[in-house]
């Protein structure tokens, strides 16, 4: 049966992670921005599996730095929103835009 | 025509995956941003399987889908904005950042159309045993620091967010 | 079981943190936390004396961990600054009421991390390392969590890392496509095969240059640095300012030189540009800074721009390796220092002092603004100190790779810095203070150590040949091939 | 008495631990510094007894590896070129602080005093350096102390002096730095480089001709920094008028010795070829000095300042004398570095006095002083003279040979000694005109009431001219065994400066 | 025993008067330095005789060194002493006229308060005199040249609390050092040519340098004599040097260190006689500062300027006759005006020392009665200013006319009988004005004294002097100093002259006189019976006449334009220093200052920005890969 090549699901996930990319440029909210962070790691998850699964010579390396990523983002999401909480709490707002009491 | 299946799953979940994501960052609604988001997750997980990554996949499910997901929604809902205009959402800069981003993944995206295939996984089946084996065995050692990675967040997290002296009364109890 | 051993200093440091957290969590509120600085000294201390137990150099984990020469000397070099940064915090953390338990726990997991990245021959494991290594320095830089600074701090800093460590995993992947292996080794093979001509292999590097460099706080992925810096409790920012930054460049050396050195000249040349802008701009900036605080944060800029350029500079083989290492490790002492010297003026909501509350300090506290002259005149790279003989060990690669140009701008650079240096010695030297100035803590912990470290940036910079054979030795492995 | 050199540099040091014992108490920091610049000084007239007159190369050589990684030996020596330097910075350094002692410096004295032997190491070491990194150290060991000296105990303007002298030096010395880099690494193979000075010229065929060229521009930027020729001179007359009487004494006296002695000692026997192609330049900016530094210095208004810029002059005549590439000039040259050093450091000890006692340093303010310091009067009267060369005092004899050096230039192309020659003349005339001005306006004329109480010079005063007066008088009535002394050492570094083989060789390659 | 090695006794007795005044005098001797200077001066006025008489007594010309001073490769300079007729001569007039002027001096400073500096560098003078006398090499000579003129300069301005001395002095230095510049070139160019500065071994060498180069060399020397000798262009100087004291303006002023430039020249003799043109500038200048000057001296009313100026032009005379080849001529007027023309001085001194320090001679008239020794004593020395026979001037002038007329340079002569007649008219014209006539101040007249004997016996030596000195010059060509010097100049070419007819002489002779006595005659005419009245003339005169009452202007010329040009260009260059050189230096520094804060404000503290610039550098990144791996910007 036909394969879809690598290429495709390369440029996929290329796209998803500009898209991601994209967000984390365009949003002023913290919240959103980490999830725009999110999508381009699942991006690199993507490009990861894909690879490991359909190389000349495939091996399972994609999949096991794969889970590793799961667990960091795991980390760095609970991490990220404790730290805009914190923030949150002294002055109640997570426009990014609005955190720049420090500049030049 | 069952060997077009394939392609056809693929154009959809890809479809789907960009349409979601293009969402996330253009939706004014934060918590059906989040939802977008985890449709999104649930789409890789989709060409997780289309890759015969099973295992993989499921654990996408697992942790983005659940954990990730859920975090996220509870720190939406801890930070309640004020209502405000739609072009209020975005920074200042969103037309330059939008130029700039286009000419890094234009290129980049035919770039990656350049890969080439391998054919289908040499080893027909699930991925599960390699990666158990490969996890447990040679990478044991960055398994553990990821386990520590854990212990450290969540040591940073409680760290941040714990309230234990009057200071942090004058932010409302009814908050949290 | 012998792999155990070979990461003796590691579980140690792991130890030794849950051991402060326990700690810490016994010690009932409001009592004086200062002893679990020492704590975490002994503990660090006994992790470097661990180190020469472990077997010699070897692969351990099935090849997937690495000790050599390398390794030792960026075990110790971490632990030392680990050390130093626990050494002087107790009396800021007691006054601005930070987490301590937290603070010392949280230093020691970077730590870690740092030391995993050295370990790694794998771009996984050095992936996992250098997250490990920069999410608790995220926590460090917001501890101080009523400080609307440290949240800022922390949140621009965690935003930006978090974005940088998803172009750096994307780059890695991409890496992974190309060579179909994630060991450096195989990469480097890989690579060598396919030449930067090949588009893949020009966008991956250019995505792992970026994700590296912004660790490292090159121009113009710095813009962190300043506001992390400035609005971090003051201990955590000398920590973050050397631990971090080391640790990024231990990671360059190990994907870059080890892994992609067939690629050199074309790499060699972007990052010969970068480190040029890099130390310019941070040089420029920093002559327009009014806060010692923030000033020493665009130093350390300019700083990396010079590590780069050795960096750059790799084609000369060994000196240049070993110029990074020297200047990494001069780099961490003198400017963990000079950070340092700034908790002796240390008044509540601020976050450093400005030029002009350094005026007669030299009056108010003679043995610590001797001390801060010291680190400042080795920033400059004036003999005789560490920070001199640093720059030398630079710029003789870069001569020897033919890269006059950077050499002279070098040069020109340390000019431009001397003015910025030079000119707190004025306030502290020249001035009279006026009335009004903030008081001044002295902790006698915080006067010995610093004391310490002035004493050995001036004593390495008389005798630096130990230490720079011992860089010799730890570049050797790099290059074996 | 074979480590003499090493000794020379380590007595500040061990000075230095008594002076942090004892620091609280001035006055034991005071004793301190004086006893141990004092045995400085006899050390040095020690080590200049064991020189032996005659021979043209290194004598007292010490020579121990100290950072082998990159070629670097801690290696010592004296030769005619710089064994009389070495005691006139012990007795300059000496006189400095038995003045500072005085109550001129009254606040921070211990500092004061610590920099000041640090600077002594500096100063020392830099003129026993054998080897270039070493050199280099010391060359830059200076800085700190100087820039301390004149930070905190200067004038009012004394932190824009202070920055302006350090980053001019430093902008030139970084530039060095490259170029000893850039020498150890053309001095081999790997393994086999090395930056001490006597295997440097022994292996300096290895130089190629452009290698040189930009080398030796290198390390005449610095030099010609620290010297300071036209135009890199600026920050010298700021410099002076801000620091303190002792730093100006040293600044003047050893500070801009260095540019000259780095020239004679490191420049012209490694570039030959750099030498030759850069001569003309260098040969027009030193009787530009000559006569730029002269005639600035006759519109002074500043007693100090105009010191200043007519060292600028004086500075001229030795690079002049260097470059000529002669026996004349080049004796010339280091005599004059000698003279400079003892006439112009009394006219600073001497103008710091005047200025210790009126608070004025405005020549306009003053006058009439000779009535009532007969004393003061004689003292600087006879520096004045010595600087301005009048025969039968030091001055002239430096700058008479350097003229007859500079007649007998004679290069292959472009305007020869007969054109420079008289041009560089004509410096001498100016001279008497700005300091004899000088000396008639602070001297002459009647005496304002607010002086008339002053004293005269006291006896510390008078202990520190008076050796200073004896040298300039017995170096101007019998300069010969000195000139034996340095005759030798200077050919040698001229000969290899000028060895026509080796140009061609070099061209050659 | 011979003298002749002890000739370094006679500068070292002044050098330890120098000394001992100098250390103990202002503490403890006081007036006591005086006596002890004349002493040491007489000391080696007696060992200078000594000498003299030796070498008169046919001692050969010897070098007596001391040591060696300057030695560098080939350049070797020696302090060493050449004892030959021509310095000997010169120890004799250096030492006797200081000797008299000391003791004269004891006198005339005694109610001076500095009188103990006075008598620390009138030795010390003494003693730069001898050097450069005895010096047997350029060096050396200079270096006493040196010391003449730096106690000249300490001297001049000996009363430094009055502006004008200070002018003077400096003003004499200055003008001094410019000619130096030519000593300078000419002794270096000396070395460079002949390989040596040592006089004897110059002149053996003169043979192998031609002409073009050697009259530079002259020159040279002779701009380095100009300064020192007080010609044109660098003249202006000594009248000014008048507000010295009157003793040192005799000493110093008139006999002996403005002679110092003749003394070079009669040394350089085989130099000069080489190198034809320079000689012909010489005579020259000399004619016409001689003539020049006398002009000027016509209608001063200072006596001391007027003596001034008179010695401008008995100098030019000088070299008037060096310049027609006749350096014994030369010589021998040195010799005779040191005496005359010091007489003058101490007289004009005594006078102004006698009517409390008045110089304007309008103020004075009728003094004969009260100071007889002093009229009598001017009245031969301006005799033989006059040059009447037999006085002094009368044989060394009426040498140096004859020859420059019978060596055939009728226009110097000319100019030379002309400069007689206005000496003549001018000495008359002062000497009247001072002793006869009606007192023209009442109240000074009456205060009036004859000064006290240890100022008059000097007078009257040398009056003796004046007259008896042009006597070694009899009879003419042959007298006792032709063949004194004759040796040593021989070189002079005086063989070119043939052996000049007697008649000739006495009547070139004749026709001096009668142009002296032709000015003496208008001179009384005018003064003692006002026919016609010099108020008369001088209206009629009127813009000559306030030429010279200005001296043409000179002093205008130099004091105000050269000095303010000189100003200007320095302030000028001032400013450019400070704008210029050390502008550019502060510009740059400010340029990075605003480069930083410009670079500041990129940091906006806006995290989106920072993010933009990553992605930005980024795509920097990729495009430099790009481009170095498609080699745009080479490897």
């Amino acid at each position: 049966m036909t394969h879809v090549p690598l290429g495709a699901f390369i440029a996929v996930s290329a796209m998803l992670f500009f898209i991601g990319c994209a967000g984390v440029l365009m949003r002023r909210n913290a919240v959103v921005i980490l999830m725009c962070v999110e999508l381009m790691l699942n991006a690199a998850n993507l490009a990861l599996v894909a690879f490991s699964r359909r190389l000349p010579a495939a091996d399972e390396r994609g999949s096991v730095f794969v889970t590793f990523v799961f667990v960091i983002a795991a980390a760095e999401v609970a991490v990220g929103l404790a730290i805009v909480l914190a923030a949150y709490r002294n002055r109640p707002s997570v426009d990014v835009d609005e955190a720049r009491a420090m500049r030049g | 025509m069952f060997d077009l299946i394939e392609p056809i799953v693929f154009v959809l979940l890809s479809v789907a995956l960009v349409g979601a994501g293009a969402a996330v960052v253009l939706l004014r609604r934060i918590t059906s941003g989040a939802l977008l988001m985890a449709f999104t997750f649930l789409c890789i997980a989709g060409m997780f399987v289309l890759l015969g990554a099973e295992t993989i996949a499921a654990f996408q499910v697992l942790i983005y889908v659940g954990a990730i997901t859920v975090l996220i929604l509870y720190g939406v809902m801890f930070t309640p904005q004020s209502p405000r205009s739609y072009p209020l959402f975005f920074q200042r800069q969103t037309p330059l950042a939008a130029v700039f981003v286009a000419l890094i993944a234009v290129p980049v995206v035919f770039i990656a159309l350049s890969f080439r295939d391998g054919g289908p996984p040499a080893s027909g089946g699930g991925d599960l045993v390699p990666l158990a084996t490969s996890l447990f065995g040679p990478f044991a050692f960055p398994f553990e620091v990821a386990s520590v990675l854990l212990l450290a967040a969540m040591i940073g997290a409680i760290a941040l967010v714990k309230r234990e002296d009057p200071l942090d009364d004058e932010f409302g109890e009814e908050r949290l | 079981m012998n792999d155990l051993v070979a990461v003796l200093p590691e579980v140690t440091v792991t130890l030794t943190a849950c051991v402060v957290i326990v700690a810490d969590a016994l010690q009932p509120r409001g009592r004086s936390r200062d002893w679990l600085s020492l704590l975490v000294v002994f503990g660090l201390v006994a992790a470097i004396f661990t180190g020469p137990f472990t077997p010699t150099a070897g692969r351990y984990f099935s090849g997937f961990v690495v000790v050599d020469t390398f390794t030792a000397f960026f075990r110790v070099l971490f632990l030392v600054l680990a050390i130093l940064a626990a050494l002087v915090a107790p009396g800021y953390l007691a006054r601005r009421r930070v987490p301590a338990g937290e603070y010392y726990a949280t230093i020691c997991f970077s730590t870690l991390g740092a030391m995993t990245i050295v370990l790694a021959t794998d771009l996984i494991t050095l992936f996992v390392g250098l997250e490990l290594m920069t999410i608790p320095i995220y926590i460090l830089a917001g501890l101080q969590r009523h400080d609307r600074y440290s949240n800022e701090a922390a949140l621009k800093y965690f935003l930006l890392g978090a974005f940088s460590s998803a172009l750096l995993l994307y780059g890695f992947a991409w890496l992974y496509g190309i060579s179909g292996t994630t060991e450096m080794a195989g990469i480097a093979a890989a690579i060598a095969k396919a030449g930067l001509a090949n588009p893949a292999s020009m966008v991956a590097l250019a995505l792992v240059t970026v994700g590296l460099g912004f660790k490292a706080a090159v121009v113009p992925f710095h813009q962190w640095t300043p506001d992390a810096y400035d609005g971090a409790p003051t201990p955590a920012t000398a920590f973050m300012s050397v631990g971090p930054k080391a640790a990024a460049f231990a990671a360059i050396l190990r994907v870059m030189v080890g892994g992609l050195d067939p690629l050199g000249v074309d790499w060699g040349n972007v990052f010969a540009l970068l480190a040029a802008v890099t130390m310019t701009a941070g040089n420029v900036i920093a002559l327009a800074q009014s806060n010692t605080k923030r000033m020493l944060a665009y130093s350390s800029i300019a700083h990396t721009g010079y590590i780069l350029a050795a960096v750059a500079a790799h084609r000369a083989g060994g000196s240049a390796v070993a110029a990074v290492l020297f200047y990494v490790f001069a780099y961490g002492i003198m400017n963990l220092g000079a950070f340092a010297c700034l908790l002796f003026v240390d008044s509540e909501g601020t976050r450093g002092p400005t030029l002009d509350e350094l005026n007669g300090f030299a009056r108010r506290a003679p043995g610590a603004a001797l001390a801060f002259a010291v680190f400042l005149i080795s920033l400059t790279g004036i003999p005789p100190t560490i920070g001199f003989i640093a720059k030398v060990f630079v710029i003789q690669p870069v001569l020897d790779s033919g890269m006059v140009w950077l050499a002279v701008v070098i040069a020109l650079n340390a000019v431009l810095a001397a003015f910025y240096y030079l000119r707190v010695v004025v306030h502290m030297y020249m001035y009279e203070t006026d009335a009004k100035m903030p008081p001044l803590v002295s902790p006698r912990l915080l006067s010995l150590s610093l004391g310490a470290t002035a004493l050995a940036t001036i004593a390495l910079g008389v005798l630096p040949n130990s230490l720079y054979s011992w860089a010799l030795q730890a570049a050797t492995p790099l290059l074996a091939r | 008495m074979e480590h003499i050199l090493t000794l020379l540099i380590v007595i500040p040091l061990v000075g230095l631990l008594p002076l942090v014992v004892f620091g609280r108490d001035p006055r034991a920091a005071k004793q301190v510094a004086i006893i141990t610049t004092f045995v400085e000084l006899v050390a040095s007239l020690v080590m200049l007894t064991l020189f032996r007159t005659g021979e043209a190369g290194f004598q007292l050589h010490e020579s121990l590896s100290w950072l082998p990684s990159l070629g670097v030996r801690y290696e010592l020596g004296v030769d005619g070129i710089s064994v009389l330097l070495v005691p006139m910075t012990t007795l300059l350094t000496f006189i400095s602080v038995l003045y500072s002692s005085g109550g001129a410096i009254k606040e921070r004295v211990t500092e004061f005093m610590a920099a000041f032997l640090v600077l002594e190491v500096g100063m020392v070491g830099l003129f026993l350096a054998l080897d270039l990194f070493l050199f280099y150290v010391f060359f830059e060991l200076m800085l700190i102390p100087m820039y301390l000296i004149i930070g905190v105990w200067g004038g009012p303007r004394r932190v824009y002096a202070t920055l302006k002298f350090v980053l001019f030096t430093l902008a030139g010395s970084l530039l060095m730095l490259v170029g000893i880099i850039a020498v150890y690494l053309a001095s081999g193979e790997p393994g086999s480089r090395t930056l001490s000075l006597p295997e440097l010229i022994a292996g300096r065929a290895r130089f190629s001709a452009d290698f040189q060229f930009w080398v030796f521009l290198a390390f005449a930027l610095a030099f010609a920094i620290k010297m300071p020729m036209v135009p890199f001179h600026t920050w010298l007359p700021d410099a002076h008028v801000e620091a303190p009487t002792a730093g100006s004494i040293v600044l003047a006296g050893v500070l801009l010795k260095a540019g000259g002695y780095g020239f004679l000692r490191f420049a012209l026997p490694l570039f030959p070829f750099g030498t030759q192609a850069w001569l003309p330049l260098l040969i027009l900016l030193s009787v530009v000095a000559i006569l730029y530094g002269a005639i600035v210095s006759t519109v002074q208004k500043d007693l100090k300042k105009l010191v200043a810029y007519s060292s600028v002059a004086h500075m001229g005549f030795v690079t002049l004398g260097i470059f000529v590439l002669n026996a004349q000039g080049g004796a010339g040259a280091v005599l004059q570095m000698l003279n400079h050093g003892i006439v112009t450091g009394a006219l600073f000890l001497f103008v710091g006095i005047q200025y210790e006692k009126t608070h004025r340093r405005l020549i306009a303010d003053l006058g009439g002083l000779a009535n009532r310091w007969p004393l003061y009067t004689t003292f600087f009267g006879v520096f004045t003279l010595a600087s301005l060369g009048l025969p039968g005092l030091n001055g002239f004899v430096g700058e008479f040979l350097v003229l007859v050096g500079a007649f007998k230039f004679s290069p292959p192309t472009g305007p020869g000694g007969l054109f420079w020659g008289p041009l560089a003349a004509i410096g001498v005339i100016l001279a008497a005109v700005y300091l004899l001005w000088m000396f008639q306006r602070v001297m002459y004329g009647t005496l304002r009431e607010a002086y008339r109480a002053l004293p005269d010079l006291s006896r510390l005063e008078v202990a520190c001219g008076l050796p200073l007066l004896i040298l300039t008088v017995v170096l101007g009535v019998a300069p010969q065994p000195f000139i034996a002394m340095i005759q030798p050492s200077v050919d040698r570094a001229i000969a290899l400066a000028t060895d026509p083989l080796f140009t061609v060789t070099v061209l050659a390659r | 025993m011979n003298l002749v090695d002890l000739v370094w006794l006679i500068p070292a007795f002044p050098l330890a008067a120098f000394l001992v005044n100098g250390i103990f005098g202002r503490r403890w001797l006081g007036k006591a330095t005086g006596p002890i200077a004349s002493a040491a001066v007489a000391a080696s006025a007696v060992l200078a005789l000594g000498v003299f008489s030796q070498v008169a007594g046919g001692h050969a010309q010897t070098v007596v060194p001391l040591y060696e001073w300057i030695g560098v490769a080939d350049f070797r300079v020696d302090v060493a002493a050449l004892v030959d007729p021509l310095s000997a001569t010169m120890l004799v007039v250096v030492t006797v006229v200081s000797l008299l002027v000391h003791v004269y001096s004891i006198g005339y400073m005694a109610h001076d308060h500095g009188l103990h500096r006075f008598f620390t560098w009138l030795p010390l003078f003494v003693f730069a005199m001898l050097v450069l006398v005895l010096a047997d090499n350029y060096l050396l000579m200079f270096v006493g040249w040196e010391g003449v003129g730096l106690c000249s300069y300490l001297l001049i301005g000996f009363w430094f609390e009055r502006p004008e001395p200070q002018g003077a002095a400096k003003k004499a230095f200055v003008m001094n050092r410019i000619g130096d510049w030519g000593f300078m070139i000419g002794m270096i160019t000396t070395f460079l040519l002949f390989g040596t500065l040592n006089f004897t071994e110059v002149f053996e060498r003169v043979g192998i340098a031609q002409q073009g180069v050697l009259t530079l060399i002259c020159l040279a020397f002779f701009l380095g004599a100009t300064g020192k000798s007080a010609q044109l262009p660098l003249y202006s100087w000594l009248p000014d040097a008048m507000e010295g004291p009157s003793p040192v303006s005799a000493l110093i002023h008139a006999a002996t260190m403005v002679t110092a430039g003749v003394y070079l020249v009669a040394r350089s003799t085989p130099l000069f006689a080489a190198a034809g043109p320079a000689l012909q500038v010489v005579g020259a200048v000399g004619a016409l500062t001689a003539i020049f000057a006398a002009t000027i001296a016509l209608v001063q009313f200072d006596i001391k300027r007027v003596m001034a100026y008179s010695t401008v032009s008995q100098l030019g005379y000088m070299f008037l006759a060096l310049g027609v080849g006749a350096p014994i001529a030369a010589m021998f007027h040195l010799f005779t005006h040191a005496f005359f023309k010091a007489l003058l001085f101490l007289g004009s001194g005594s006078v102004i020392h006698g009517i409390d320090d008045v110089q304007d001679m309008r103020r004075m008239g009728g003094l004969r009665s009260k100071m007889p020794i002093t009229y009598w004593t001017m009245v031969i020395a301006g005799g033989a200013l006059a040059a009447i026979p037999p006085l002094a001037g009368f044989w060394s002038k009426d040498e140096i006319l004859a020859t420059a007329f019978l060596n055939g340079h009728t226009l110097l002569w000319l100019v030379g009988l002309v400069t007689g007649a206005l000496t003549a008219f001018y000495v008359t014209r002062a000497i009247w004005l001072t002793f006869h006539g009606e007192p023209r101040d009442r109240h000074l007249f009456d205060h009036a004294h004859e000064s006290p004997r240890i100022m008059t016996i000097p007078l009257l030596v040398l009056a003796v002097g004046s007259v008896l000195a042009g006597f070694v010059g009899v009879p003419p060509e042959s007298g006792f100093i032709h063949r004194f010097l004759g040796p040593v100049t021989e070189a002079a070419g005086r063989a070119t002259e043939q052996a000049p007819a007697v008649t000739s002489i006495i009547a070139l002779a004749a026709l001096s006189v009668v142009a002296s006595v032709v000015g003496i005659l208008i001179g009384l005419s005018m003064y003692a019976r006002h026919h016609p009245d010099p108020a008369a003339v001088a209206r009629a005169a009127g813009p000559y006449y306030r030429v010279l009452v200005n001296k043409y202007y000179v002093d205008e010329l130099y004091d105000r334009r050269f000095v303010g040009l000189a100003n200007a260009f320095a302030g000028a260059s001032w400013a450019f220093d400070i704008h210029i050189i050390d502008g550019i230096v502060n510009r740059l520094g400010s340029l990075f200052g605003i480069l930083g804060s410009g670079l500041r404000r990129a940091q906006t503290g806006l995290v989106g920005n920072y993010a933009l610039s990553i992605v930005a550098g980024l795509l920097a990144v990729m495009i430099a890969y790009g481009g170095y791996a498609a080699g745009v910007f080479g490897r």
